[in-house]
């Protein structure tokens, strides 16, 4: 029967819809796993002072970089170009956090804001949607808020380990990362709440340079020594 | 005073090592489950397909057919699902992992009583449902092999079985420790059955009333080296149960287009029955009351649909009816 | 300030994105209105029986699908080729009611299921994800099953119209989509729900077909002379 | 009948059921209020500083834990073999909170992380399934995350009562634990919740290290003179 | 002070609008009793057939009528002019429940639509805004759809009274009153709900005249005797 | 401490309204296992026609009422005077079940509304609340709405099995039960919620006589008011 | 018609009660005015140190707690004995509010726990049930938690407001009140919640204690010279 | 005796003429409400950035320019938004559309009452932002026509306007209507103002306790042919208020890094008065309860603010501190 043939070819097409989001999930997973990984190895800037340490721990994860770079190689070749969106939600996630730790990355190597071109690059992504598979920027301005929030602790711990000048230049950073956010007429909820809580993280570090600047704990060089990317 | 290079995590630090066990467990207990999910998944789409078959039935075509094509899937899913989830759920706390085989079982409850109910219009039994799903550890490798997709014989052909090899360690232990029970009271029916277990299996969902209790018993005790077995709880029974009255309700109303008289009345009958039981349960488990208002809904339904006959049937008498569909259908 | 100029830049994207919704919005708002006046055209099918009066007005809604084809070409244009999944649920709702109106249409010319690829001409968009803005099976599904829906209508008020053969034909039809649904092993919630509602559809046919029957009043020929398409 | 004995079998085990969760229930509530004894006992810690006082605390909880492992030896003979996880739901929380109870306690006296097999020993309870009524690994974890959360209150206590060496050593502690958890694969969606909240136990204790820090308050020896348990 | 003023002027609009807005919704409580009274009256159409005992309950609610008339009146005294949409919510329903019985008075007595003005005479208020108290149209829209309802359960008890002629009537009215809803660009979700509904009232009404027409229980006569008003 | 000795005097409180509270409710589950006896043995209307039938499942139940009062009477005796809406919830669906139940009774057996008075009567409980233990008008009220819809299947059934005046007499006292309702002005959410599905049960009955009607079916004996063709 | 009758007997029941709430509301509506005026007076506390200031705040609401005791004896007098729980939830809310507050003045003026009768004394209602129009419970612990809510607050700001001895002083009471709370096993979802917070409030207090602590802003004499009631 | 060729809508039946109208009426207040929306929209993103701009007034940087940029921005948020819509709303009940405006007005509120109290440490009052959002006709004609974007003179460019023109049809009728009443009472202040509204404008946020009475009385009569306005009704004000601490709050937040001493002290009094006056409010308008959460978390994170300023202070001397602070922001 004609009408039978043809339901059976709508049923191939729901099967295969089926099967490759479980696909896309699987995928995912993995990503979720190494990103696990970078950040707990990145836990270790809070316990030590020194740039060495912070290049060692940042030469430490390069290799899981490398593995996250695989692994959405694998991830964008299951994603036919036009269904990004169809399945979005559900690396939304992890996309976010990888930017964090990337940009983080490049702030710990060279006191700098991450570009999004350079920390696509170092997802294995595209920034631009005709080119591939890419990163949202939305996404990528979430993983710049995760990381404030982790640099204001930073810059408390910095002082434990005895690196009183680190508070000063996080405070520097932070200031025109917030100054930048305010250029931005946000849409999006979940990055609006999020942007609110930056000015916490402004603003405990700059207690904390408070606090050592009337102790003239601050090093008279600390704006200056800081390495060049 | 602080430790030199701690840039990765401390391994020798017992914290750290106590917690490389957690992660262990708690990863295998994961893989398992989501293990056990897949089957489940598996099962509720098979049964699914049991059931739409078993519609058919409705058109009063090749009942017998039918009934004949349903059996032979339904001992398929057995063999080929439920076997590989009762070897996963071997020596486990089957509630553990209700929530994920769940799903599967009420739907496969759901196919097998309404089979049960077409063939021998009756309420299938629990313990012929439980029966069912009970195996000699020897149907695992006679059967299981040759399906490959769920394996069950040996690690690796377990379907998604993490590489370490955890669930047939499991089992293993289990082959340890039991054979001395093997001889005990029922093991004597245990050992008998497995060579033509695929045979009586179509007869367990048949005949409900004969040695289960006794089976029962055997699964209280901890006899079980020789078989393994999935759990079905009485809830999960019961609110499979209630699923069947709603593909009742729908055969049912197919039974009304097709002109079958009797069909509506006699279900009608049969879940007012089931209607009734579930009244007198009451609120006393809250999934039972979930199902309650669909229960009704269905019910309410097929009395409609047996109206719709009577009144239609009212306008022309009896005998002219069945001619009349039989004329329209051959059309 | 460089930050500021990366963030500016941010804004830009931020802002046409949200420009991009309101004229995708706009575009179908257009294409709802059609929609409309296609549906009210059609419901003229219930008060008049004969073929020549159905084919009048399946001509008489021939320009309302050119202007539908038009405005699709319109939306198309606006939706990059990758960001079809993006925006989704702003057309979903009026595919879905275009398939419907097309596969009536095609029913009433033709009395055979519509085709998924000659329903997607009609409103001038593709079948297949790749090549371009494209009607999503599930969506051509729900539309088959909204015509179902109206052709158990039709089939009642037919009779009332004088025309007898015709439900006997629609049962027959209808049947065959129900077990061509059957087949389908639907994960979809909303398609599931809605193929619930068909067996109501075929039986209440199968009631008219039935009423006919005892009294005598099917045509014998109802189930040969339906046009071929 | 057949049908009407299926349905009445059911009924009796309908009632079986209902008596015995009661009698678990009332069980559990005995845990409960022997358990709130233990808590509010224990608050004392937050009061004085020095290590007899809490040495004297632990003293005083001893018989309650026993009552405790009394109280578990009733439940435990009430469930059925192989039915722990059908019950689970009832003594879930009480379990949970006494493992931090219990945890808690060894960290007093010892200050280490409580072994799971020296917790489910004062609670008279089993650690593996296959022995007995037993403590689930998920649930001594989150009791281990409670835990964690009550020493950042501690520490902040313990340098208003006069010891500021306890934080150091409190913070160490944390951050073990920290990286412990962070190894952990969460798929559990409860557990995860609360370990997001150690991340502010954390980062409290640090900033209290912190403040300890640039007022020269952290005694030369606090690193060292920890008791070993 | 300045900003107090501010605030106690508040206090007072405040509590002015309370008690207006009391003084509101006891006259339209008022109104709301008189239009339950109409409702029952007009039941008395379900029982019995015939044109004379149609009559005869219309002319029984017109007292009603009146006594909505004055209490419009009263309602609309106290509304300020240009606040009528800022109370609106009180009296909808009451509004849109006499638009329905206004309505369906006038079909009963001429088989017609109601017109605008026609109901906003029959209720006393306006049908322009500048004009006063007006009744809005979407209240009058809704009133014919809940008319509409109540038609399709009439064709079915007129049928059981012995006056198989009427629901061939009310076909053809509430199919035009179909189409002339479909005119409508409804984005009023109220409106377009309720009229989701009024297809199932036609359908209902058309399978009532289906059921006739098989049985040859059309009056022959039933197109053309209907009254004019 | 004192503190300590004031919150006991608390526990003791709150202790002794548990304990009450805990009563109550198992005296409720004993007067709710008793409805739903009651309940169940009621279906057997629904499977056979004939008065006979009809008052031999009226006095089957009447033992199961004296229960009913019996454990009312139990129940009674625990509330406190002043205390009857303390605890009202708890008892309020099933004193709301077993007045739709006595109502159904009463109407299967005389075929007339129950009284308010015979309905407390038949539960044992008051109708005026300073009598003691009584069942509110609200509830009572509830239970008649019940009925109607259980009456609607009733009507449905009855034709089944071969009592085809049934409906006739049904739809009549349906009626009149709306137009009492209809005169109410329901202020209690819930009640006017479940008055809505009344006009549901009334047509569901209205279209049952209808298709007796047209084919022709309603016995000439089925009440004497009966539509004149 | 004898239906009527019998639904026109209910409606004047319903009427009754009706009113009998409205003027329940009307009374309830004047004390939450009065406890609004005593709340806003009462936040005075936060702007200015000093124990005058404080018995300056409390004399001033005194007239306030006047007016409360009879507005409270006009409510009691409108509660039939047997119906305080019918309508309980009318006046819950501000019952509680007025216990806060209640409280909060007699801590304000002796630095101690308000006792249940000396509240209940305050607000002109009994304490127990049997006496006539009381406070439950479980209201009067609902105000207590509210209290320990505004101390926390007011912990904050004495110290802005230069009085740093405060919050030593609040602490301690904090946490008796916590222990005595602990003791308590609490049914009431509500209080249990609030319980909840109580907990924040705690620690809220030992962080500005510890925050003047390491400031060594105590006062030596923070301890001892707290005013006694 | 069925019609018989009605393949179209019967265009000759009264049911259809009726609906006919039905429909315009329909589509013209739903375009008007989109316009009126989407005028709102731009009142709002327009708005937010006022106060992202005012908000820099918490570092003590120029803080005069600022407040000369923002007022810039306000009046031709005034200009070139709530003037089209005054004249949207020109002859309708504003509150008919409240529902698209209110969001637009709410944030506008906020951005002027905060620019008042940054300027002048107090509250704006509902008197002034009424009397600033209230135009003559000329002002339509003289300021709108270069915008272009929001444009109101002619129908063409209104924005979206239907191609009927129905909205300028409303306006004319009310040109013809009303003149007459152009030389009652406080008609002469009306027609003296236009010319120089610009600036005064400006005034009106400033003074709000003259002349502002009379004009109320005006809007009241039916004198309102020279003028159109947009309504500020007070529970609409009070909303924007209860906003405006929000953006205190984050101010305040912003000082305490800055080192601005007083803002926060400052911001904390007045916030407390907002504060006592919303709860002396209660629950009499459910729009105020809802905000009141929010008010009292602001409130309480400007208290701590202070108290951080106070136990950080309390470290140095109070003269010290400017100076660290100096020394820190210039790093
Ligand atoms: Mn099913
Ligand atoms: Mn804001």
């Amino acid at each position: 029967m004609e009408t039978a043939a043809v339901f059976s070819d709508f049923q191939e097409h729901l099967d295969a819809d089926h099967e490759l989001k479980e696909e896309i999930r699987n995928a995912v997973r993995e990503l979720e796993q190494t990103a696990r990984e970078i950040q707990t190895s990145m836990q270790a800037m809070h316990q030590q002072a020194g740039n060495e340490h912070l290049l060692k721990i940042c030469e430490n994860v390069e290799p899981l970089f490398s593995k996250v770079r695989e692994q959405f190689a694998v991830l964008a070749e299951k994603i036919p170009a036009s269904q990004y969106y169809r399945f979005n939600d559900i690396w939304r996630f992890v996309i976010q956090r990888l930017a964090y730790l990337a940009a983080l990355k490049v702030y710990l190597m060279h006191e700098r804001l991450a570009e999004r071109q350079e920390t696509a690059d170092m997802l294995g992504v595209k920034v631009r949607r005709e080119d591939g598979f890419h990163m949202d920027l939305d996404d990528f301005l979430m993983g710049l808020l995760t990381m404030a929030s982790e640099l204001s602790r930073f810059a408390v711990n910095a002082v434990v380990a005895g690196d009183p000048g680190r508070p000063v230049r996080i405070s520097k950073f932070l200031g025109e990362l917030d100054s930048g956010f305010r250029l931005l007429n946000l849409k999006n909820d979940m990055l609006r709440k999020r942007f609110d809580s930056l000015k916490y993280s402004v603003q405990k570090v700059e207690s904390v340079v408070y606090d050592l600047t009337i102790r003239r704990l601050v090093p008279a060089s600390s704006g200056d020594n800081e390495p060049k990317g | 005073n602080r430790a030199k290079s701690k840039c990765k995590v401390d391994e020798n630090s017992p914290v750290i090592q106590a917690f490389y066990g957690y992660q262990s467990e708690l990863d295998a207990r994961h893989d398992k489950y989501e293990r056990i999910v897949k089957l489940s998944r598996d099962i509720t789409i098979e049964s699914k397909r049991v059931i739409f078959l078993l519609q058919r039935c409705a058109g009063n075509e090749d009942q017998e057919e039918v009934l004949t094509q349903a059996l032979t899937r339904i001992k398929d899913i057995q063999k080929t699902r439920f076997l590989p989830l009762a070897l996963e759920l071997d020596g486990e706390d089957h509630y553990q992992f209700m929530r994920a085989y769940s799903p599967g079982l009420q739907e496969y409850i759901e196919a097998v009583s309404f089979y049960h109910y077409l063939k021998y219009s009756q309420l299938v039994s629990l313990t012929a449902v439980q029966q069912d799903l009970q195996f000699s550890r020897q149907d695992a490798i006679l059967h299981t092999s040759p399906g490959g997709a769920s394996g069950a014989d040996s690690t690796a052909s377990q379907p998604g079985a993490s590489p370490q090899g955890k669930p047939a360690g499991g089992s293993e232990k289990k082959d340890d420790k039991s054979p001395l029970n093997g001889s005990s009271g029922s093991g004597t029916q245990t050992s008998d059955q497995p060579s033509n277990k695929t045979s009586t299996e179509a007869k367990a969902v048949v005949d409900s009333s004969e040695e289960v209790a006794a089976k029962k018993r055997r699964n209280d005790t901890d006899s079980r080296s020789e078989t393994v077995v999935v759990s079905v709880p009485p809830m999960e029974f019961m609110l499979g149960i209630a699923d069947l009255t709603g593909e009742l309700m729908r055969t049912a109303i197919m039974s009304v287009s097709a002109g079958n008289l009797d069909f509506p009345i006699q279900a009608c009958k049969f879940m007012r029955v089931i209607h009734d039981a579930f009244m007198s349960y009451g609120n006393t488990a809250r999934e039972l009351s979930k199902k309650m208002w669909t229960l009704q809904q269905s019910l309410q339904k097929v009395e409609n649909a047996c109206y719709t006959l009577q009144v239609r049937g009212s306008e022309i008498p009896k005998h002219m009816l069945a001619e009349v569909f039989s004329a329209s259908s051959s059309d």
